[in-house]
């Protein structure tokens, strides 16, 4: 028989304003099993801690509930808890009655009633726990960055410094990811490249970091400490090792002058050879054959690049390659994208070459980019003289075109281009129709006030309803100024618009393959929103930048570097505790039929034959076994199993029942 | 092919004309329209009231009886179309509203959205096809710049009406190709001209008008095409000095197709 | 089943959740103060293939109202597959509880994130609303503990 | 109007449109699409704030109840599903449903006839100014 202490907690007033907690403590103190109960202002707080180890030792409990929060913000708390006064930490188990009980409910003696019958689910469940012993397993000490932008890069420079080796997998010929694409940076200013250039070069030269470009995870499987990774390595039709990046190929692709196929990197805004780097500070400064317009590769006819390249470097039969390597932990660094317009046809997006992207003008007005970082309109090369800025354009929707967030960078990206233009050409109208402006950050509303009070630019509140090309060639934008209640006709030469931001469209695979959850506009899901932010709920995989949710450059360098961390501390323990809730199978009732192993998504279920003795039973037969390294305790075996042979520990067919039975009295 | 043909109170009166193409246009291309038989009209309006139950049973009606049939509904008028589309989607999505509309209708089966609405040019470019389209005109529109009108009500609400994008539509676009004409692009093809209130209150529509034929020109365009009798009343109404002829887009059509003086 | 003191009726109903997503989506409800009845006891599992058919039957015949369980998204599981996997295993029991008298309406399965806090609230609403239409359930419990 | 009555009202319009005002951001898309703006004295963005605020009485006796041109506009445009159109036909109905509500007499139409005014435009104009 357990000797159980069962401890309420009133968390404060969150669940003792609407629980009575004393007649909690009350009513479960005859419960069976239990010998001791108490109430604390605050279980979790060292003195709260404090009284239960006292507790464990005068009263030789054997078991514990704690009726707190939930499990999944103090179950390690506790059992660490119950560890220090020498009990199996597995001899815990918490009722959950603030999030489930005392935060929704309002009727005290509802809550009160509900809080009691949660106990006493918990009480029943410990009555039936044994304690369970953490397996240990080795940790592979390596790491995997997935995306090379600004986040990618930082988190690898930082484990890579740590002393850790690190691979990056980045999907596109060059790393450097949309930083690459900028101009300058708010709220300082500072040139993009130059601040992003020297880490993509210093990634390349590291020791200890292996840079897979125009590269794609294919295949993930293991857990944390322990996954093993395969990388597609597309074929680059160019030799890494022979190439020597002198561009000479590129300059004499015939199809670069024949301008048909759109540059990636310059958003369309500029034509490519077919044999390319997207840029001239690409890293590595190895071109790539783009095989869906190659000449050659679509009818075998052309081979300029290979004839000129002058070390012979080009390959044409090269192949993918699938690289499977070992991993402890795995990043998630995938960036970005904006959306596509197709849905906002209210802007003309699709109908005139002025109206652009925000991305697009940072490529114009770059020095590196389309125009020599002359801003021109596209469709007749002139200088504007007018420039509107459209803000929140699919930010902050509520309906099936937009996202429901805000953007978060646009209205700081919008005032740098605004002071950008008036530097560079003072006398251009500068407009920008906003909902509201958003600058929490330090130095942002500086910056913001900066461009209206300094450079007049003209900040009109209220939404554009319409672009509407004129037969001139200019732009009348009707839109509203609410202050001012009025419908404004501005007529204008270029128009900006600011498109919300969304996950990179990849990240949906990879999670997938990763089993790390993300949310429902694709954006990984932290481990807690608060506590765990660099951290996906799946253990070993940590989140950096983009990918978890918009950020500025300064946030992204910031978490990059707080995942880095996280990643340093699972690679530096040689051993990682295992989860002690698998399965286990009872060969007294097992007759190795193999359902098990065939719904076991880990593998983790082998069969052996094995000399079963029993009431009536002794003979050698075929069982199963569980591998408790693989076995991550899902249950599904245990379910599957049609003997009953499968059970699942810490949470095993009698505890779940009594369970039941305890909430049905 | 046959189809249920919903004409509207319009196109039995003052605008004979893009109904009558209409039919000979259809007979040419090798499908019937077939007249519901005692249709009534559908209002001109949606009503918007989520509790506007009697002044949606005459399309619930003509829905019917296109399902009974086993036929698409056909409409020309953009109005008749925009309000059968919505009634249509109510039937089907709003429980409350198809509930109490069957409960007055008393049908042997109660409707439930069966039916599939269809503007005329949907047909042209659903069931008919574009290409096969201009592989039957005889009369190329050659040389000809013709802006499309296209209004509201035949766009908006475009996650009901589902008839093309409601910013940037195209259907009349590819129509005008399809019939060896040059299709002149305006932004304000989809702008309202402010039709409903020209009974009481001319004063709009003359703004309107002004701007769509001002926009028209400014691009080019010799004449333009519609599908809605309304805005045909409104444009001809127009005093703007940008002022092109308007035509209902069957009768190009039936132009196109060398049928236009057959009857 | 219980009948408070107005003799109104207060349904049972049992909860399996999955410790990834469900639960989590729970504990976001709780932390979003989106409130649902009392009625609503919630099981923790790690997943929703580890939901026996077992314990279903075991709810009702101690006098549960209604039984629901929750797991991740299709294609989300956190094992990858378990959720499949209870899919088709309840549709199986479901159906032969509906033979035997223990309506449809009594049982569901409902896949809820992480992030669906409202989600969850909004199911629970929803499944307390169909168990007190359908009253109290009579199928299955076992008269052995009846007075 | 009375408290009670405003509240009542309010509710109707709620009911009659289905929209909800409170998902309004105030960004004013609608007043920026809106063709009849300049003939409105209560504009496009603040309908759902007078609802929101109970200014019912403004709304209703506004002439922007016979200026919207039903276009839809705002509808399509809308980012947050408030769909402003629906808001002010549904105060528009609130004035019609009143006995001696109607925006159109029956006397008044030969007046306003010509030769060339469609079928449609009547009808329309009976359905949309009239119980």
């Amino acid at each position: 028989m357990q000797r159980i202490g069962v401890f309420v907690c009133h968390c404060g007033s969150n669940i003792a304003a609407t629980v009575d907690v004393k007649k909690v403590v009350e009513l479960v103190r005859y419960e069976p099993g239990v010998v001791f109960a108490d109430d604390y202002m605050y279980m979790c707080s060292e003195a709260g801690q404090e009284k239960i180890i006292e507790a464990i030792k005068e009263n030789k409990l054997t078991g514990l509930v704690i009726c707190s929060c939930s499990p999944r913000m103090h179950e390690k708390t506790f059992r660490a808890c119950a560890e220090k006064a020498g009990l199996n930490p597995y001899m815990v188990e918490i009722a959950n009655i603030r999030e489930q009980c005392s935060w929704i409910h309002k009727d005290r003696e509802e809550a009160t009633e509900k809080a009691v019958i949660l106990a006493r689910a918990a009480i029943a469940k410990v009555n039936l726990n044994t304690p369970l012993q953490e397996g240990e397993s080795p940790v592979i000490k390596r790491a995997l960055v997935i995306g090379g932008g600004i986040a990618g890069i930082q988190t690898a420079l930082d484990i890579a410094d740590a002393g850790y080796p690190v691979d990056i997998v980045e999907r596109e010929p060059s790393i450097g990811g949309r930083m690459s694409q900028f101009d300058k940076t708010f709220p300082t200013l500072d040139c993009a490249s130059c601040i992003l250039t020297p880490k993509m070069v210093e990634v390349n030269q590291h020791p200890n970091i292996t840079l897979y470009t125009y590269s794609e995870v294919e295949g993930v499987s293991g857990y944390v400490g322990n996954f093993e990774v395969q990388i597609k390595k597309k074929a680059r039709s160019v030799d890494m090792a022979a190439c020597t990046g002198c561009g000479e190929c590129q300059a004499k692709c015939p199809l670069g002058k024949m301008g048909k196929i759109p540059s990636e990197f310059d958003r369309g805004l500029k034509n490519r050879p077919a044999i390319y780097m997207p840029f001239a500070q690409a890293v590595p400064a190895v071109p790539v054959i783009d095989r869906e317009n190659c000449t050659y590769f679509k009818t075998g006819k052309c081979g300029v690049c290979a004839k000129i390249c002058p070390s012979k470097a080009i390959n044409y039969e090269q192949e993918d390659e699938i690289v499977t390597e070992k991993y402890g932990a795995i990043v998630v660094a995938t960036g970005f994208d904006i959306i596509n317009l197709d849905k906002y046809g209210e802007y003309a997006y699709n109908e005139s070459p002025d109206v652009i992207t925000s991305i697009e003008l940072e490529r114009l007005m770059n020095a590196a980019g389309p125009t020599g970082g002359h801003l021109e309109r596209m469709s007749d090369h002139k200088q504007p003289k007018d420039i509107v800025f459209i803000q929140c354009v699919g930010s902050r929707c509520d309906d099936e075109k937009g996202k429901p967030y805000c953007s978060k960078v646009c209205c700081m990206y919008t005032a740098k281009h605004a002071m950008l233009i008036k530097d560079h050409w003072p006398d251009t109208n500068v407009t920008v129709f906003y909902i509201d402006v958003r600058t929490p950050g330090k130095n942002f509303d500086e910056f913001y006030r900066r461009a209206v009070e300094q450079y007049h630019v003209n900040y009109i509140k209220g939404q554009v309803g319409k672009v509407i090309p004129q037969p001139d060639g200019s732009l009348m934008v009707q839109g509203v100024d609410l202050l001012d209640n009025k419908q404004i006709m501005k007529k204008t030469d270029m128009v900006v618009l600011a498109a919300a931001i969304e996950p990179n469209k990849g990240v949906r695979k990879i999670a997938t393959m990763l089993t790390a959850s993300i949310d429902n506009n694709d954006f990984l899901t932290e481990a807690h929103a608060k506590l765990r932010p660099v951290e996906s709920p799946t253990a070993g995989i940590f989140l950096s930048g983009m990918a978890q949710g918009p950020k500025d450059i300064p946030e992204t360098v910031s978490q990059a570097g707080a995942a880095a961390v996280k990643v340093v501390g699972l690679l530096a323990k040689d051993k990682l505790k295992t989860n002690p809730c698998t399965a286990k199978c009872d060969p007294m009732f097992c007759n190795g039929c193999s359902t098990c192993a065939n719904v076991c998504p880990y593998g983790a279920i082998t069969y052996e034959d094995q000399l079963v003795r029993g009431p009536g039973v002794n003979e050698t037969r075929r069982v199963a076994i569980v591998n408790i390294a693989l076995c991550q305790g899902c249950g599904a075996c245990t379910t599957a199993c049609p003997s009953g042979a499968m059970d699942l520990q810490g949470f095993s067919n009698r505890q779940i029942t009594t369970e039941v039975d305890a909430i049905c009295q | 092919m046959k189809y249920s043909y919903y004409p509207g109170c319009t196109l039995k009166n003052k605008a004979q004309d893009l109904d009558r193409y209409a039919r000979l246009s259809a007979a040419a291309l090798g499908f019937e329209l077939e007249e519901i038989p005692e249709w009534q009209c559908c209002g001109g309006v949606y009503p918007l009231g989520t509790d506007e139950i009697a002044t949606k049973l005459s399309s619930v009606r003509a829905l019917n009886h296109a399902k009974e049939q086993g036929q698409d509904l056909i409409t020309l008028c953009t109005a008749c179309h925009h309000v059968l589309k919505r009634v249509n989607d109510d039937m089907k999505n709003n429980e409350d509203i198809s509930t109490r509309a069957n409960n007055y209708m008393q049908l042997d089966e109660p409707y439930k959205g069966e039916t599939s609405v269809k503007h005329f040019l949907e047909v042209l470019r659903d069931e008919i096809g574009f290409d096969e389209l201009k592989s039957k005109v005889v009369k190329p529109l050659e040389g000809k710049k013709i802006g499309a009108y296209y209004g509201c009500l035949v766009l908006r609400p475009g996650k009901i009406l589902e008839f093309d994008d409601p910013e940037n539509p195209k259907i009349m676009e590819d129509f005008i190709r399809a019939l060896g004409g040059e299709p002149v692009i305006y932004p304000y093809r989809n702008e309202c001209c402010g039709a409903y209130t020209s009974l009481k209150d001319g004063g709009i529509s003359q703004e309107r008008t002004k701007l769509i034929f001002d926009s028209s020109s400014g691009f080019g365009a010799d004449m333009l095409i519609t599908a809605c009798p309304l805005c045909m009343y409104n444009l001809n109404k127009s005093e703007a000095d940008s002022k092109v002829p308007v035509y209902y887009f069957t009768e190009l059509l039936a132009e196109a197709l060398g049928v236009k003086e057959g009857e | 089943m219980s009948v408070n003191e107005n003799g109104e009726f207060r349904p049972l109903i049992v909860a399996f959740c999955c410790n990834w997503c469900s639960y989590a989506g729970a504990d976001l409800a709780g932390s979003s103060r989106l409130s649902y009845p009392a009625d609503v006891k919630i099981i923790r599992v790690p997943c929703s293939g580890r939901v026996n058919p077992m314990f279903i039957l075991r709810a009702f015949e101690r006098g549960a109202d209604g039984v629901i369980i929750c797991g991740c998204h299709p294609g989300d599981c956190h094992y990858s597959t378990g959720n499949y996997y209870a899919r088709r295993r309840m549709t199986l029991l479901f159906s032969m509880l509906d033979y035997i008298g223990v309506e449809n309406g009594r049982t569901r399965v409902e896949w809820c994130s992480a992030a669906e806090g409202a989600k969850f609230s909004k199911t629970m609403n929803e499944f307390c609303e169909k168990i007190a239409s359908l009253g109290k359930n009579v199928r299955l419990g076992d008269l052995r503990c009846k007075d | 109007m009375t408290k009670q009555e405003i509240e009542k009202n309010v509710e109707l319009i709620k009911e009659i449109s289905g929209c909800d005002p409170y998902k309004c951001m105030r960004c004013g898309k609608c007043s920026g699409s809106c063709p009849s703006f300049n003939e409105m004295d209560i504009k496009p963005h603040q309908f759902a704030s007078y609802i929101i605020n109970g200014n019912v009485e403004e709304l209703v006796s506004s002439k922007s109840l016979w200026k919207c041109l039903s276009c839809f506009a705002c509808i399509e445009r809308c980012p947050r599903n408030v769909e402003p159109g629906k808001l002010i036909d549904a105060a528009r109905q609130l004035v019609e449903r009143e006995r001696g509500g109607d925006h159109l007499q029956a006397e008044d139409i030969p007046e306003l006839l010509n030769e060339d005014v469609p079928q449609q435009l009547l009808v329309s104009a009976y359905r949309r100014y009239r119980r």
